[in-house]
């Protein structure tokens, strides 16, 4: 057990945006009751955006001071702490016997993700305030951005993971309400009761594997079980199995929250949002916190074996799910949608072959480039005039040149393309299933054909919005560029997401991975198991350069097609919808899961719930119910007609009574 | 005596009350507020000074003789009115105390005829809950658990909806038949042991043989499990909750079903611990299919009242699944639960409540939009939502996590199928939700909703700071009921030993890795 | 002898409660009722009941009996005159067959009641035997272990009579019931 | 008479079975009376049957006769109050049959 | 014995034990002496007040004051304890019938003085069949009770409801009175005693045993059945109590009913052991007679006699746990005490504010009691405080008694029958919830009947007050009564 220094600090973190979001509420609040009198007005309001950004600023230095903090100490030691009370103690408070604590930790691993989430919130924070500016709800719309932020970093810096689970269900909520910010459009509130009723399924599989872990370890703290699975020697069958299936089921949470095989489908309606919830949440942050928490217990994971191949399969399955649906979206934000769910598909291959630092690596780079393009997209509707269809775009680069710029500068790190931060994170991805042989190799190849599509696809995306002939209608809309609150994020995120990659150059290059190193006292006690299990894979030098030559090779060819084949407009789409329709609806759907959930799923419970509440409920329980009272009724009215009012049938009953009584007794 | 003034208080209330002129309804109301309010500053301060370190566990009991019953065969069984507390009473007199001005308060809005009536038997019904969970007498138990029938009787047939008389019949005779039941166990549970004090009863049923216990329990479980209501008990209750006036909801759901569960704890498990481990895989299956059951059957409604009502049936599954598990985190989150079902479910009933005033319609297909005209009613309804769905944070997740973990120890299978409530809560939930509040407001009817007044949301502050309250620091209360329930528990974990002992070791859960 | 007279009234009684019930006419049947008394009180007699045979002729067939027959006239339900016709009608209905098969079998369950108690013929008593009923020891038990009932017996008549006045009394116009108990 | 005490307790079972046959098939108040009296007879001869046995086992005999002098004084009584009714009746529906008071049922 | 015996026999215990009596029996004979001066209504009112209420005292006398005479006048007759709250249950059901028949009839209605007369006789009669030692006195009494009631309920000779009620009671009673003379017959012929003392004897015991012992015991159990009503001996019931004058149905529910019972209770020597499972069935039957019956109805008054038969039915599962269980006999007197002292005070308050609507106008039905609670408030929360106590919630004296009574029947180990007879008190809720919704929550069509509210006499204001104060003191504070009994 390590020993925490006490840092409250720490809570200033998660409390800011925090108070953020209240501060921006009660204007929200002010706001509606200023409209009563001036239903124009949005006076309050306008406030919001600063104090979101500023609370979003004080945490983000506030993360730099962490790292910085960090950074002083000894690699081993690098954890602060900060618990501020026993949250749920069941038995006696002296000697509980089970105790889950409100904690705090910040080490590298959480640290990183802070600095993501703070420094991509931010930007994004900024970007919306000109965004969002004039509509009804841009008060609450920070509120509940600054809630979002909260619960994420409270996800990433709880210590036990019941406070995980609380920025675990917090994000979801945020989700939801961000997602049905325009509920009066019917279709985004669907669109957020579906993320969330996705994202609980996943919790509930969470709690399954947190049920399993208490009964393991009789702990939640994160750090205790890794400890206790670090320091034990052995497992019986049982224990292994029970460790598994927790691994198992957390992962199955895992698969609620980033968007993973069978449960991603939430993610390409949760665009339904306006799009710095989609480029934050849906894209930066929110969804890689399956990814985090698989790194945070990478022991548990690493001990229980094959829930490390189900971890890549699913990976890969959800990879190819995702790029391929991509390639056939008319849906600007849906290309980018099933581009995150195929980019968090590799990061879970990624975590599938242990390699813990490769997934973060990704979710790293991701958050640049993804939130760039999902800004830059949204740069294009809110220019467009909320258009989101690409075949009614193109030719906006000379509309929006500092929009095309960055946007340009994130495809490139999306697709991959040679030493940018994408082609770095998603080498190191490949070349680490490649180097676990066997069955990875297998879904290698998978990942390099979505390599492959991925680069097709956002090249596609580029070609159709900013290039070919201006399919717009001129009468109606009138492409102009963002104001420079919109335009200055997109540039330094663009600018990360070139350089990202030097976060973690390849070994060949010579040069220190700096983040796995970084993460280096997390990722150890699951590296050390899977060692000790499999023994290290190192790929020789060669065969890196090898694999980074066909990677950038796959990635410019792909890019090239990709580009070329829409740069003059549409017609390559009607030419495949008209070549393949079954395969173009098949991909268009994506895979037609989503709709095989509605058939095969939904309609049966919906359909169940109507047999209990009907005919279970109504006829078979309640008819008992009241049937008992209605029988009582018909035997009070048979009886009612058997008492005739005549005196002769009275002295028969009577005489018949006396003789029963006598005959009964006499002989008894 | 503290005990006696709380217990007493509101029946002095009611007294004051039918002393008024039938016309003057301000002066009605304003005794029935003043009565609960103080009752709920006795209930907090008496929650307050409960438990406090260096303090007595239980510092509050009354016993006065009340009567003797006479006996062929033991000396005669002297019944004493004697009211006592410990930390699960005093958790369900503090929910009691508190939820009461609320309920008050909440009928300024719907309540316009029969005022005077009305706030009798409001009042009538208060010192009815309360003494069902102060009694530490079989007899009396059993005094107060079928008076405060008669309140809500009342409040249903008079108050109510189209349907009233017929849901207050369903609702009377159905409980009255479990009750009579339990009545004819305690007559023989008074003669078997010539007392019927309970914590003699406590002590000594334990050492009755297992089917005795088993008959007895079976009787006390019947009568709380239509009041709670268990599975294929439950049909009175979505009748009852959507005809009831709100007020008459809020009670209803906030504490009288709780004497139910209440009862399961003290009755059933405490007084019968032999019984409860036998019974136990019964009831959690019972609890866990209820808590599916109810949840589909939610969702299926298209009656707002009723889908909550229906909720209720699931919600109230997870506290039997956590009460039968008999674990310490089942029994924590059993009791947490109550409290949580309490708060969330009548915050819902207030808020169907307050939009039924407006719209005179419950349907959810009448609404639609209703946010964009009524955006506080939204936000609290929506508040209400995520506190009833268990979001961490606010009061529903600790218990419901705790139930389901202490359920988990118990048997995987019912916990897992118990967790599925977890899902469709959001389900149904969130498609009332949607329903009502999100879409374009289309409906002219619902175009000029007002939204909530001052007096309401004040009305709904006390619980929403409740439900943060218990959310984030819900030691604050489990630590109150703490030794309660580890007698509770040390009792059943004795009789499972007994029963197990012959059979295997029973291995501690907590017991892992790390110990080994 | 006696013995023979004996089962011969009893056959009378038997036949006269038959007549009772099978009479067309109410006045048939008091006929009949008679009959049944008088060869009860005969029997009573045989029997050694001096006292209550003369009791039995006195009240039921001097004062109960006139008080039906009177009654029979005052509502002009049977005429004098009328001759003596048996009505089998009563007894054809169903629910008069079921009430038959009850009659019998008390009946039964009577006739074994008597039998089951085993008791043993006796011996004629001496034709100077002083009666069963003595007057004498009538008297002290009415009068002694019996004053309380006996008693009681007159405040019961009372009631009867105040009874029959509120049940019979014809009222004339404008008068009130006061005042009239006191008979 | 030398009879055994069994017969005279025949002859009143004979004699209550036919007073009970009367009372329930018989439509007229006035012969329903009579069959009344027929079963107060009857127990009558019970008692002074059963007296005469007692007596003559040398047991308290007396009861008996002084029961039945209170059945034939009540058995006035009732007579007298039953008469009254049906004038009462009569009065009423110019009937003396039972169907006359069936008015109330169910 | 001679005449100095017969003085002997009378002694200072005989006068005590009898005095109840003898209060009454004098208040009789001065009222009746009343009517022949015109002294008016009021003397008469005081004559029949202090007749009653000195009996009353002199019962509570005997059972407070000490040692009661016990049984005197040769065994024929006993003062108990037991008697003596019996006693006062009959001052107060027929007290209570007299108050609310004070203006119940019309203002010129004939024969008052002879309607008082013979309510005055009724308790007589009662005070006769509870303190009886002997089947004879048994027998005078069961008459002296019985023909001022057939004469009471044709009190209204002018309506052909009322006579018909006194003409169906009288008839059936003399029919009863007949099984009653031939089973008591058959008893003396088979132990050669009349006397229960005697009967109960160990001799006495065995002849009782004998299928002729058996076969009297049953004929005159089937008796006193009718009288207390008792399936399937209750038929008469529903019609007579609709038809009668409602004071006197409150009478004859209350007081006939339990003079019944505390014949039964002190005669239950007769019964072997081996009968009690008849009786429990009897009495499983009567109450599923009486609650079905119940539920049928429209008509409250006629509703309250089937939920008469019901309670007798209840009531008579305690007879039934006493015959089973010997040594639960006390308990089971103790539990039909106060069992009938509750019904007392709730069924007299009942029936009695049904007579006071009857003089608004207003037909008993369940229709002209909708919106009841609007038109008269404080009849209607003592009606529904009435309804309560006979469905037996607690808080009320009905609740007392039931429990009383299952706990003689689970302690007999009759569980089954005390589970089939909660199950049937859930039915019977269902009727008696009826009359509360009519009253609170339900409100008058346009076609209804409904009274014109006038105001109560002071008698019945009077005892309405008491009753509902018994009921509630029953209920809150049973330790009196328990006490007492």
């Amino acid at each position: 057990m390590q020993s925490h220094e006490s840092h409250a600090w720490l809570w200033w973190i998660p409390l800011l945006p925090l108070l953020g979001s209240a501060i921006a509420g009660a204007l929200h609040l002010a706001t509606l009751r200023a409209r009563k009198s001036d239903p124009q007005t949005s006076a309050p309001g306008t406030l919001a955006p600063w104090i979101a950004c500023a609370a979003m600023a004080g945490a983000f230095v506030l993360s730099v001071r962490g790292f910085l903090a960090l950074r002083e100490l000894e690699p081993a030691a690098r954890a602060l702490a900060s618990t501020v009370h026993h949250w749920i103690t069941i038995g006696n408070p002296q000697s509980p016997l089970f105790e889950v604590d409100l904690g705090l930790l910040l080490d590298p691993l959480s640290s990183t993700m802070t600095l993501v989430v703070t420094g991509v919130g931010l930007l994004i924070h900024i970007y919306a305030s000109g965004y969002m500016k004039g509509d009804a709800g841009y008060a609450k719309f920070f509120a509940y951005l600054n809630l979002f932020v909260f619960a994420m970093l409270m996800l990433v810096l709880s210590s036990s993971l019941l406070g995980v689970f609380i920025g675990w269900e917090g994000v979801g909520l945020c989700s939801f309400l961000l997602i049905g910010f325009w509920y009066e459009k019917g279709w985004p509130a669907e669109a957020a009761q579906k993320a969330f009723v996705m994202n609980r399924i996943g919790d509930a599989c969470f709690l399954i594997g947190s049920f399993l872990l208490v009964r393991l370890f009789g702990t939640l703290d994160m750090a205790d079980v890794v400890q206790k699975i670090g320091s034990a020697q052995s497992f019986t069958s049982e224990q292994s199995l029970q460790m598994s299936l927790a691994a198992l089921f957390l992962f199955g949470g895992c698969c609620g929250k980033s968007a993973q095989f069978p449960l991603f489908t939430w993610l390409p309606d949760a665009m339904a949002g306006p799009t710095p919830v989609s480029a934050l949440i849906h894209a930066a942050t929110m969804v890689t916190s399956g990814i985090y928490l698989i790194v945070r217990l990478n022991p548990l994971f690493a001990a229980s074996g094959w829930v490390l191949y189900v971890i890549a399969c699913v990976g890969a399955l959800t990879a190819l799910i995702g790029g391929s649906t991509a390639l056939v979206q008319r849906d600007i934000k849906k290309v980018l949608a099933y581009s995150t769910v195929s980019q968090l598909g590799y990061m879970f291959l990624a975590l599938g072959t242990g390699a813990w630092a490769a997934a973060l690596f990704h979710v790293v780079t991701h958050a640049f480039f993804k939130a760039l393009l999902f800004l830059g997209a949204g740069s294009v509707i809110h220019g467009m005039h909320e258009e989101q269809d690409m075949h009614k775009m193109g030719g906006l680069r000379k509309h929006m040149p500092q929009t095309f710029l960055t946007f340009v500068a994130g495809a490139a790190a999306l697709s991959g393309l040679p030493l940018l931060s994408g082609f770095f994170s998603k080498d190191e991805i490949l070349a680490h299933a490649f180097a676990s042989g066997g069955l990875y190799y297998g879904l290698w190849a998978v990942g390099v054909i979505t390599a492959a599509l991925t680069a097709y696809y956002t090249w596609r995306m580029v070609a159709l919005t900013f290039f070919g002939e201006e399919r717009f209608d001129h009468h109606h809309v009138h492409p102009h560029e963002s104001p420079i609150v919109m335009t200055a994020p997109l540039m330094v995120l663009a600018v990360l997401s070139i350089v990202g990659g030097a976060l973690g150059l390849p070994a060949v290059l010579h040069a220190p991975h700096l983040l796995a190193e970084w993460l280096a006292p997390v990722t150890a006690p699951g590296n050390k198991i899977l060692e000790a299990a499999h023994g290290s894979h190192h790929l020789s030098h060669a065969a890196e350069w090898i694999l980074l030559g066909l990677g950038s090779a796959v990635a410019l060819a792909f890019a090239h097609t990709g580009f070329h084949a829409y740069k003059n407009g549409t017609s390559q789409d009607e030419y495949f919808a008209g070549k393949r329709p079954s395969l173009a609806a098949y991909l268009g759907d994506a895979w037609t899961i989503d709709s095989g959930y509605a058939k095969v799923i939904v309609l049966p419970l919906r359909m169940l719930s109507f047999l209990i509440a009907v005919v279970i409920d109504q006829f078979a329980i309640d008819g008992l119910v009241n049937g008992a009272g209605s029988t009582a009724r018909d035997i009070a009215e048979w009886s009612r007609k058997t008492v005739s009012g005549s005196l002769a049938s009275y002295a028969l009953w009577m005489g018949a009574g006396a003789l029963v009584i006598s005959a009964l007794w006499m002989w008894s | 005596m503290e005990l006696v003034l709380l217990t007493f208080l509101p029946l002095v209330g009611a007294l004051l009350v039918l002393c008024t002129p039938r016309a003057s309804e301000g002066l009605q109301r304003g005794i029935a507020l003043a009565t609960t309010l103080a009752v709920a500053v006795l209930g907090v301060k008496l929650f307050m000074g409960y438990g406090v370190p260096g303090g007595d566990a239980t510092p509050y009991s009354f016993s006065v003789p009340w009567f003797s019953l006479p006996s062929a065969y033991a000396a005669p069984t002297a019944v004493h009115f004697s009211l006592g507390m410990d930390g699960v009473s005093l958790l369900m007199v503090a929910l009691t105390a508190v939820l009461m001005p609320v309920v008050i308060l909440s009928t300024w809005g719907h309540v316009e005829k029969r005022v005077k009536e009305f706030m009798v038997w409001m009042l009538v019904m208060q010192t009815g809950m309360l003494g069902t969970f102060l009694a530490t007498d079989l007899v009396l138990f059993y005094f107060f658990w079928e008076v405060s029938l008669i309140p809500l009787y009342f409040l249903v047939g008079i108050w109510g909806g189209e349907r009233r008389l017929y849901a207050t019949i369903k609702f009377f005779l159905y409980t009255l038949a479990g009750s009579l039941l339990m009545m004819i166990a305690i007559i023989a549970i008074l003669f078997d042991r010539g007392t019927s004090d309970l914590s003699a009863l406590i002590a000594q049923l334990g050492d009755a043989s297992t089917e005795k216990q088993l008959w007895y329990f079976a009787a006390f479980a019947l009568a709380f499990g239509i009041k709670v209501p268990i599975l294929p008990f439950h049909t009175w209750l979505p009748d009852a909750h959507t005809q009831a006036p709100t007020s008459g909801s809020v009670v209803l759901a906030g504490v009288l079903l709780k004497m139910g569960t209440y009862g399961l704890l003290r009755f059933c498990i405490q007084m019968l611990p032999d019984a409860a481990v036998v019974a136990a895989p019964w009831m959690m299956a019972l609890g866990a299919i209820g808590i599916l059951y109810g949840a589909l059957l939610a969702w299926a409604q298209t009656d707002v009242k009723r889908l909550i009502a229906c909720s209720s049936v699931s919600h109230l599954g997870y506290v039997v699944l956590g009460l039968f598990a008999l674990t310490p985190a089942g029994l924590n989150g059993g009791m947490l639960q109550m409290v949580n079902h309490g708060i969330s479910t009548g915050l819902l009933f207030l808020l169907v409540g307050m939009i039924y005033e407006r719209r005179h319609s419950r349907a959810l297909d009448a609404f639609g939009g209703v946010a964009t005209v009524m955006p506080v009613f939204a936000m609290f309804w929506v508040f209400t939502v995520l506190s009833s769905v268990g979001l961490p944070g606010l009061n529903g997740f600790v218990g419901e996590y705790l139930i389901l973990l202490g359920a988990f120890e118990a048997s995987p299978l019912w916990s897992v199928i118990g967790l599925t409530g977890v899902i469709f809560g959001a389900v149904y939930l969130l498609m009332a939700t949607r329903k009502m509040l999100f879409g374009a407001c289309t409906n002219p009817e619902n175009q000029h909703l007002s939204d909530i007044n001052a007096r309401e949301i004040g009305l709904m502050i006390p619980l929403v700071v409740l439900a943060v309250w218990l959310g984030v620091r819900p030691n604050d209360f489990m630590h109150k009921i703490e030794p309660s329930l580890a007698t509770i528990h040390r009792s059943v974990a004795d009789a499972k030993q007994a029963r197990t002992a012959a059979v295997e070791p029973l291995a501690p859960v907590t017991e892992g890795v790390a110990t080994r | 002898m006696s013995a023979i007279l004996f089962y011969v009234l009893a056959v009378v009684a038997l036949l006269g409660a038959a007549g009772v019930i099978l009479a067309k006419s109410p006045m048939g049947s008091v006929i009949s009722l008679l009959g049944t008394f008088f060869a009860l009180a005969v029997i009573y007699l045989l029997a050694g009941f001096q006292f209550l045979a003369a009791a039995q002729i006195l009240v039921y067939a001097g004062a109960i009996l006139v008080l039906f027959l009177f009654v029979i006239m005052l509502l002009n339900l049977g005429a004098m005159g009328s001759r003596f016709e048996l009505s089998f009608a009563p007894l054809q209905s169903g629910r008069a067959r079921l009430a038959a098969a009850i009659a019998m079998a008390l009946a039964l369950i009577g006739l074994v009641a008597a039998q089951r108690a085993s008791l043993k013929a006796l011996a004629e008593p001496a034709a100077d035997a002083p009666a069963l009923d003595s007057l004498r020891g009538i008297a002290l038990e009415l009068f002694g272990r019996y004053s309380l009932p006996f008693q009681a017996v007159s405040v019961l008549l009372l009631a009867t009579m105040v009874a029959v006045i509120v049940l019979a009394k014809r009222q004339r116009a404008g008068e009130h019931g006061s005042g009239e108990g006191a008979q | 008479m030398n009879v055994p005490t069994e017969h005279l307790l025949y002859l009143s079972a004979g004699l209550f079975a036919l007073g009970v046959l009367g009372f329930m098939v018989r439509r007229n108040v006035i012969v329903v009376l009579m069959c009344v009296e027929l079963m107060l007879n009857a127990a009558n001869l019970a008692f002074l049957a059963a007296g005469r046995q007692h007596a003559l086992e040398g047991k308290d005999g007396l009861q008996g006769p002084i029961f039945a002098i209170f059945v034939i004084t009540v058995a006035a009584a009732e007579a007298a109050v039953g008469l009254a009714l049906i004038i009462a009746l009569y009065r009423l529906k110019q009937s003396a049959e039972t169907d006359a008071a069936a008015e109330m049922k169910g | 014995m001679n005449a100095q015996d017969l003085l002997k026999m009378f002694d200072g215990e005989a006068l005590r034990a009898l005095a109840p009596l003898m209060a009454l029996t004098i208040g009789l004979l001065l009222v009746l002496l009343a009517g022949v001066f015109p002294l008016g209504r009021a003397v008469r009112s005081l004559l029949v007040v202090a007749s009653l209420v000195v009996s009353g005292v002199l019962h509570a006398n005997l059972l407070l004051g000490g040692k009661t005479p016990g049984t005197v006048l040769a065994g024929t007759f006993a003062s108990t304890p037991t008697t003596a709250v019996w006693g006062v249950l009959f001052v107060l059901s027929t007290l209570f019938a007299w108050l609310y028949s004070v203006r119940y009839y019309e203002e010129d209605a004939p024969f008052k003085n002879e309607h008082d007369v013979l309510m005055l006789a009724a308790p007589i009669g009662m005070m006769l069949m509870a303190g009886a030692r002997d089947l004879i006195v048994f027998f005078i009494g069961l008459e002296l009770l019985s023909i001022p009631l057939y004469a009471l309920a044709a009190f209204r000779r002018d309506r052909a409801r009322s006579v018909e009620a006194g003409l169906k009671y009288f008839l059936l009673g003399a029919f009863a009175a007949g099984f009653f003379l031939y089973g008591s017959a058959l008893v003396y012929s088979a132990t050669g005693s009349l006397s229960l003392d005697m009967l109960s004897s160990e001799s006495a015991r065995a002849a009782l045993a004998t299928p002729m012992g058996l076969v009297g015991v049953a004929l005159i159990a089937a008796s006193v059945f009718f009288k207390v009503s008792v399936f399937p001996f209750h038929l008469w019931v529903p019609d007579v109590y609709e038809g009668a004058p409602t004071p006197v149905t409150a009478l004859m529910a209350t007081g006939t009913k339990a003079a019944g019972f505390a014949f039964l209770m002190s005669a239950l020597v007769l019964l072997p052991v081996s009968t009690a499972s008849t009786v429990a069935l009897i009495a499983i039957l009567t109450m599923a007679a009486g609650n079905f019956g119940a539920l049928a109805q429209q008509d409250v008054k006629r509703m309250l006699a089937y939920s008469g038969i019901a309670h007798a039915g209840t009531l008579l599962l305690a007879v039934a746990g006493s015959i089973k269980d010997v040594p639960a006999r006390d308990a089971a007197v103790q539990a039909s005490l106060v069992y009938m002292a509750a019904y007392v005070a709730t069924a007299a308050g009942a029936f009695g504010l049904l007579a006071l609507l009857e003089r608004d106008g207003s037909p008993t039905t369940l229709d002209s009691l909708k919106g009841l609670a609007q038109r008269r408030p404080y009849v209607a929360a003592a009606l529904t405080l009435f309804m309560l106590s006979l469905g037996g919630i607690p808080a009320t004296g009905g609740f007392l008694g039931k429990y009383l009574v299952f706990s003689v029947a689970v302690r007999s180990e009759l569980t089954a029958f005390a589970i089939v007879g909660v199950l049937l008190s859930v039915v019977a809720l269902g009727y008696y919830l009826r009359v509360i919704i009519a009253m609170y929550m339900q409100s008058p069509d346009a076609n209804t009947v409904v009274g014109e509210p006038r105001p109560a006499s002071g008698a019945a204001t009077l005892a309405s007050i008491v009753c509902a104060a018994l009921v509630l003191a029953t209920g809150v504070l049973p330790g009196w009564l328990l006490n007492l009994t």
